[in-house]
């Protein structure tokens, strides 16, 4: 940096943020907060949805919409992605051969530990995506979790599990897509069925389980969604770095 | 003391933001964008706090007690998701320009100017 | 009717999901004709909404969450004619350029189509919602649909490093712009505009207001890249596939402006109405600023985008005059403007692709004189060219006289000689990169090539030896869309009530809380005496500037010195666009600092 | 405010300036994971449950992973560079 651009982002940084320090300054202290929306939702996600995670039906259903354009950032990265880090012509692409050594590789043992950690994981992540309507958590966080499953299996078995999947991936993106198209399915779902879009149109119980309605339904789609995208996203990296070795 | 959170985030804010502008490494400067980020959650979510409120989920709570803001939480939901996508890619695009220039510093990548 | 209003987002959200779902079982050439396919049937949904919506205002609940005692549970689209009016050309836009791109290179699988369906269900779900966050929601399926569309060529450095500089100052924004939402939310309880508006009411000009006022407006200029937030456009433009430079220059760069003027009339207008003079002029300051510097630019710029992505800042500067104004007259302007001239902005980078296809070049140096053959692209170039110096009496013209006329009503009466000089840099720069590539007259450009041109090469595949049809007849289209605008007179008078009806607050609240209000037609003014004048004199300046700048040097004495001290007046300028992401960052976080700290003072 | 939030909120505030401080990747990211684990016990603290949650698995799961990926990535390939000329490098003068 020259002396004068130095100014530049001294003055900048220095209006910036104290700008915005004088503006939150204004705002009531904090613990002090009244936002009629907020309330309104709080009192009546319970008594509408009968559902007891009133952040989930919020995001699920109050503001569907959001969340619907949420899933397609997700899946737009990911489409970005795999456009940014394509194979150009020319690029060596990786053999089989080198593969199935570095699949040799791994060690029984990490393969025995991996695997074993996949089942308690795979349930864990089935039962914070189910009960997302009730208890924290839900079909984001239960798809991250997934995806960290199998990348930390494939970290302990080496490549292993990860070469695998970049062979397979467009099976991954098929089910990246799939909990995309689904959650935009259930907003057609409420058209079709109610004639308004994201109407919740599936029966919302009383307690248990089958509460919300569509939104166990959503949680589905979302934790497919994002545990498909990270894992296509984390794999599609794993190859990059392959992909130089023998250059 | 009771503007505090909201010091923090600004704060969080100005340390990011005085990261990417000095940063020589693409790496780092993501890095700076995740800092600058916490300073949005950390805004969202201390000004849906209520005093001993707790958490808007009626699992074992009565329908009745105070509770924080369920809107702001909702929001900070897709705040992380946006922080997935944009580190993702970021990193694409720098694993592809070191490729090509064999750098990942910002100011070495300069063929535009002028 | 109003069903249409989320199909338009949701139909090309899951047309997109559905093609990467079924890639295998379509045909190669199924996402391409699926992609203009839904792409048209999103053109015909917002049109037919247009028409619905007439002078009223529809508003979609979704979820059937309506609002209970005046608040609002879901969210809502609240349809304006303005708004879908934005929404019906930018997938009218998507549609030309979808044809246009058919020839282009590695488009074939479906990767690229998906990512030009979400970038356009972004931008038309940002046109139709009336909920703040919603915006921002839109704003980033946009924003990453396009990073990954600019950064897509990444053979190419250039195109590496522009979707980096892209990305890095768009995500500080989207970050600035939820900093903004946080603060006003925790201000007035509200995400839903209307009531976020009424709250504001009577919640006077706080602090709190105002700073979240500085950081979403902020954002939004960020993405409508007004001087000195415009450094990535430059860098980002000039290396994106052509098809997608026709949205970006086309439509991308307006919703920046429309956003500020739907959160300021529906949002802040309350609160910040009494310092809406001081709000008025930094917006006419930094669009004057804005238009000159883009023009500027442009005139000394010898890569063909990028002297076109600069003429694109340029315009931006004079909407966002226009639509800063914040009068009735001002928006009405800017919708015809922007309508015009996008058709002219995406005429001429469509013809800057065909001449990439068949040349593999984009440097006028390069260029000199080679593209002679290409006649017909020479005549289209030339007359968007010509077009967007606004001369009368096409569209452009038409929108730039209704917003003189509101500047001069406004008490800026220096606007309009301002804007008509700076329509004429940009009319001149074009014109003379026109007559070196298409004509070979003057001589080989001298500025400095300052992109690199040898890594640029043709875009498209099959065979160079002639322009294929696909890329021609939308060029043809492009040039049509701008011819129209300006003959068809009811136009003005649309926009006036459209215009009315996006500006008032009250009809809007009662729209979105239940009880509509018919809003009666409002009429507009003719161009008058002195808008002609303008026109003519910025077309004859262009042409002027052009000669000088092909010939001045044979021809009139006294040029040579006076370009040279033109030229080394403007090197500091151009100097400051560096490249450099922190540089950018910096001036950014001086650009808001010093708009926040102007309104700030305001309030002392 | 209780005491729990103000120390939490001054950890996340150090450790967040840390973050930006230390200019070594892998030690960064480091540091960046250890922020997003002491945002997620704010979150806790501050009755948000589910961000914590999806703080915790994005931030410092999934993102030090992508992290640590990119720059094995870019460590391999700035080897490959030091062991031959590259074809195109750019000066980074000034």
């Amino acid at each position: 940096m020259t002396p004068g651009r130095r100014v530049v982002a001294i003055v900048g940084l220095a209006l910036l943020v104290g700008g915005l320090v004088w503006g939150v300054t204004g705002l009531y202290g904090f613990g002090r907060y009244h936002a009629a929306y907020g309330r309104l939702v709080a009192r009546a996600a319970v008594p509408d949805r009968s559902a007891t995670n009133s952040v989930v039906v919020t995001a699920f259903d109050y503001r569907a919409f959001d969340t619907l354009g949420e899933e397609f950032i997700l899946f737009v990265s990911v489409i970005g992605v795999l456009v940014l880090l394509r194979r150009l012509r020319g690029e060596r692409g990786r053999d089989e051969a080198t593969a199935a050594a570095e699949d040799r590789r791994a060690s029984e043992s990490t393969r025995w530990i991996g695997l074993a950690l996949v089942g308690p994981l795979v349930v864990l992540t089935a039962y914070i995506v189910v009960h997302g309507q009730l208890t924290p958590g839900g079909g984001f966080q239960g798809g991250v979790i997934l995806m960290g499953a199998i990348a930390f299996v494939s970290v302990g078995g080496e490549s292993m599990v990860l070469l695998r999947l970049r062979r397979t991936s467009s099976w991954v993106e098929m089910v990246e897509s799939a909990g995309a198209a689904g959650f935009a399915m259930i907003g057609f779902g409420g058209l079709i069925v109610t004639g308004v879009f994201f109407e919740n149109f599936i029966s919302k119980g009383t307690s248990g389980l089958l509460t919300g309605g569509m939104i166990p339904l959503a949680n589905v789609a979302v934790g497919l969604e994002v545990g498909g995208a990270l894992l296509m996203v984390i794999a599609e990296m794993f190859d990059q770095r392959l992909r130089g070795r023998q250059s | 003391m009771s503007v505090y959170p909201y010091i923090v985030a600004a704060w969080l804010l100005g340390a990011g933001l005085y990261g990417v502008m000095s940063s020589r490494n693409y790496v780092h400067l993501i890095i700076c964008l995740t800092v600058m980020q916490a300073s949005t959650y950390v805004l969202l979510l201390s000004v849906g706090y209520v005093s001993h409120g707790k958490a808007p989920i009626f699992a074992d709570i009565p329908t009745n007690s105070t509770v924080v803001d369920p809107v702001v939480q909702a929001l900070s939901l897709t705040d992380v998701v946006v922080e997935a996508t944009v580190v993702a890619l970021l990193l694409a695009l720098v694993v592809q320009a070191n490729k090509r220039f064999g750098t990942v510093d910002p100011n070495a990548m300069t063929r535009m100017r002028g | 009717m109003s069903q249409l209003a989320p199909l338009a987002v949701a139909v090309p959200l899951l047309g997109a999901a559905l093609l990467i779902l079924c890639q295998r079982l379509l045909p190669r050439s199924a996402p391409e004709l699926l992609a203009v396919g839904i792409a048209l049937a999103t053109t015909g949904m917002t049109t037919l909404l247009l028409v619905h919506v007439g002078h009223g205002l529809t508003v979609y609940w979704f979820g059937g969450w309506h609002p209970r005692q005046g608040v609002a549970i879901g969210i809502d689209f609240s349809v304006s004619a303005i708004g879908v009016g934005l929404a019906a050309f930018v997938s009218l836009l998507m549609v030309l350029a979808l044809i246009y791109g058919l020839r282009h290179l590695d488009v074939q699988h479906p990767y690229y189509h998906v990512l030009m369906l979400t970038f356009m269900a972004g931008m038309v779900g940002f046109c139709l919602t009336g909920d703040l966050f919603n915006m921002f929601v839109m704003f980033e399926v946009m924003s990453v649909s396009a990073v990954a569309l600019v950064g897509y060529k990444i053979g190419e450095g250039a195109a590496l490093e522009g979707g980096l500089n892209f990305a890095v100052i768009n995500t500080i924004g989207a970050f600035l712009f939820l900093l903004g939402i946080a603060l006003i939310y925790a201000h007035t309880g509200a995400l839903n505009l209307a009531q976020m508006g009424a709250s504001l009411r009577h919640g006077g000009d706080d602090r709190v207001v105002v700073i979240a006022f500085t950081l979403i407006v902020g954002a939004l200029l960020i993405k409508a890249a007004v001087v000195p937030f415009h450094f990535w456009l430059a860098d980002a433009y000039a290396v994106a596939l052509t098809p997608v430079c026709l949205l970006l220059a086309g439509a991308m760069s307006e919703l920046g402006i429309y956003g500020i003027g739907q959160v300021w009339f529906t949002a802040f207008q309350g609160a910040l109405g009494p310092h809406a003079d001081v709000v008025r002029a930094i917006f006419v300051g930094a669009g004057l600023l804005t238009a000159l510097w883009g023009g500027a630019m442009a005139l000394t710029e010898d890569h063909l985008k990028r002297l076109l992505a600069f003429v694109t800042i340029s315009f931006v500067g004079v909407f966002l005059i226009g639509m800063g104004l914040l009068s009735q007259a001002g928006v009405a302007g800017t919708a015809v403007y922007v309508l015009a001239d996008g058709f002219g902005k995406a005429l001429l980078f469509a013809c800057v692709g065909i001449v990439q296809h068949r040349l593999g070049k984009v440097g006028q140096h390069r260029l000199h004189g080679r593209a002679r053959s290409l006649a017909a692209t020479g005549v289209l170039f030339a007359a968007g060219g010509v077009l967007i110096t606004s001369m009368p009496p096409f569209g452009p013209f038409l929108g730039k006289s209704m917003i003189d006329d509101a500047a001069i009503k406004a008490g800026y009466g220096f606007v309009p000689p301002l804007v008509a000089l700076a329509s004429a840099l940009c009319g001149a720069a074009v014109l003379r990169a026109g007559a070196r590539v298409f004509c070979g007259w003057g001589e080989v450009s001298r500025d400095a090539p300052d992109l690199a041109d040898e890594d640029t090469g043709p875009e498209t595949r099959g065979s160079h030896a002639r322009t294929p049809a696909t890329m021609f007849i939308p060029a043809v289209l492009l040039l049509a869309g701008a011819v129209a605008t300006g003959v068809w007179s009811g136009l003005p008078g649309l926009a006036a009530t459209a215009a009315h009806r996006f500006t008032d607050f009250t009809g809007y609240y009662a729209a979105v809380f239940g009880t509509a209000r018919h809003l009666g037609s409002v009429g507009s003014s003719s161009p008058e005496w002195f808008d002609y004048l303008y026109g003519a004199a910025a077309t004859g300046l262009a042409i002027v500037l052009a000669g000088l700048e092909l010939w001045g040097e044979r021809v009139v004495p006294g040029w040579r010195p006076a370009r040279a001290a033109g030229a080394a007046a403007i090197r500091p300028v151009r100097s400051l666009h560096s490249g450099r992401v922190g540089d950018y960052t910096a001036a950014l976080a001086l650009g808001i600092g010093v708009f926040g700290a102007l309104l700030a003072a305001t309030l002392a | 405010m209780n005491g729990l939030l103000a120390v939490l909120l001054t950890l996340v505030a150090g450790v967040g300036t840390l973050a930006v401080a230390i200019r070594e990747p892998v030690r960064q990211t480091i540091a960046a994971g250890f922020l997003s684990l002491l945002l997620a016990l704010l979150f806790f603290a501050l009755q948000a449950p589910d961000v914590a949650l999806s703080e915790i698995v994005v931030g410092s799961l999934a993102v030090p992973l992508m992290l640590l990926l990119a720059i094995a990535k870019i460590r391999e390939q700035e080897e490959a560079v030091n062991r031959q000329p590259p074809e195109a490098q750019q000066e980074g003068e000034e």
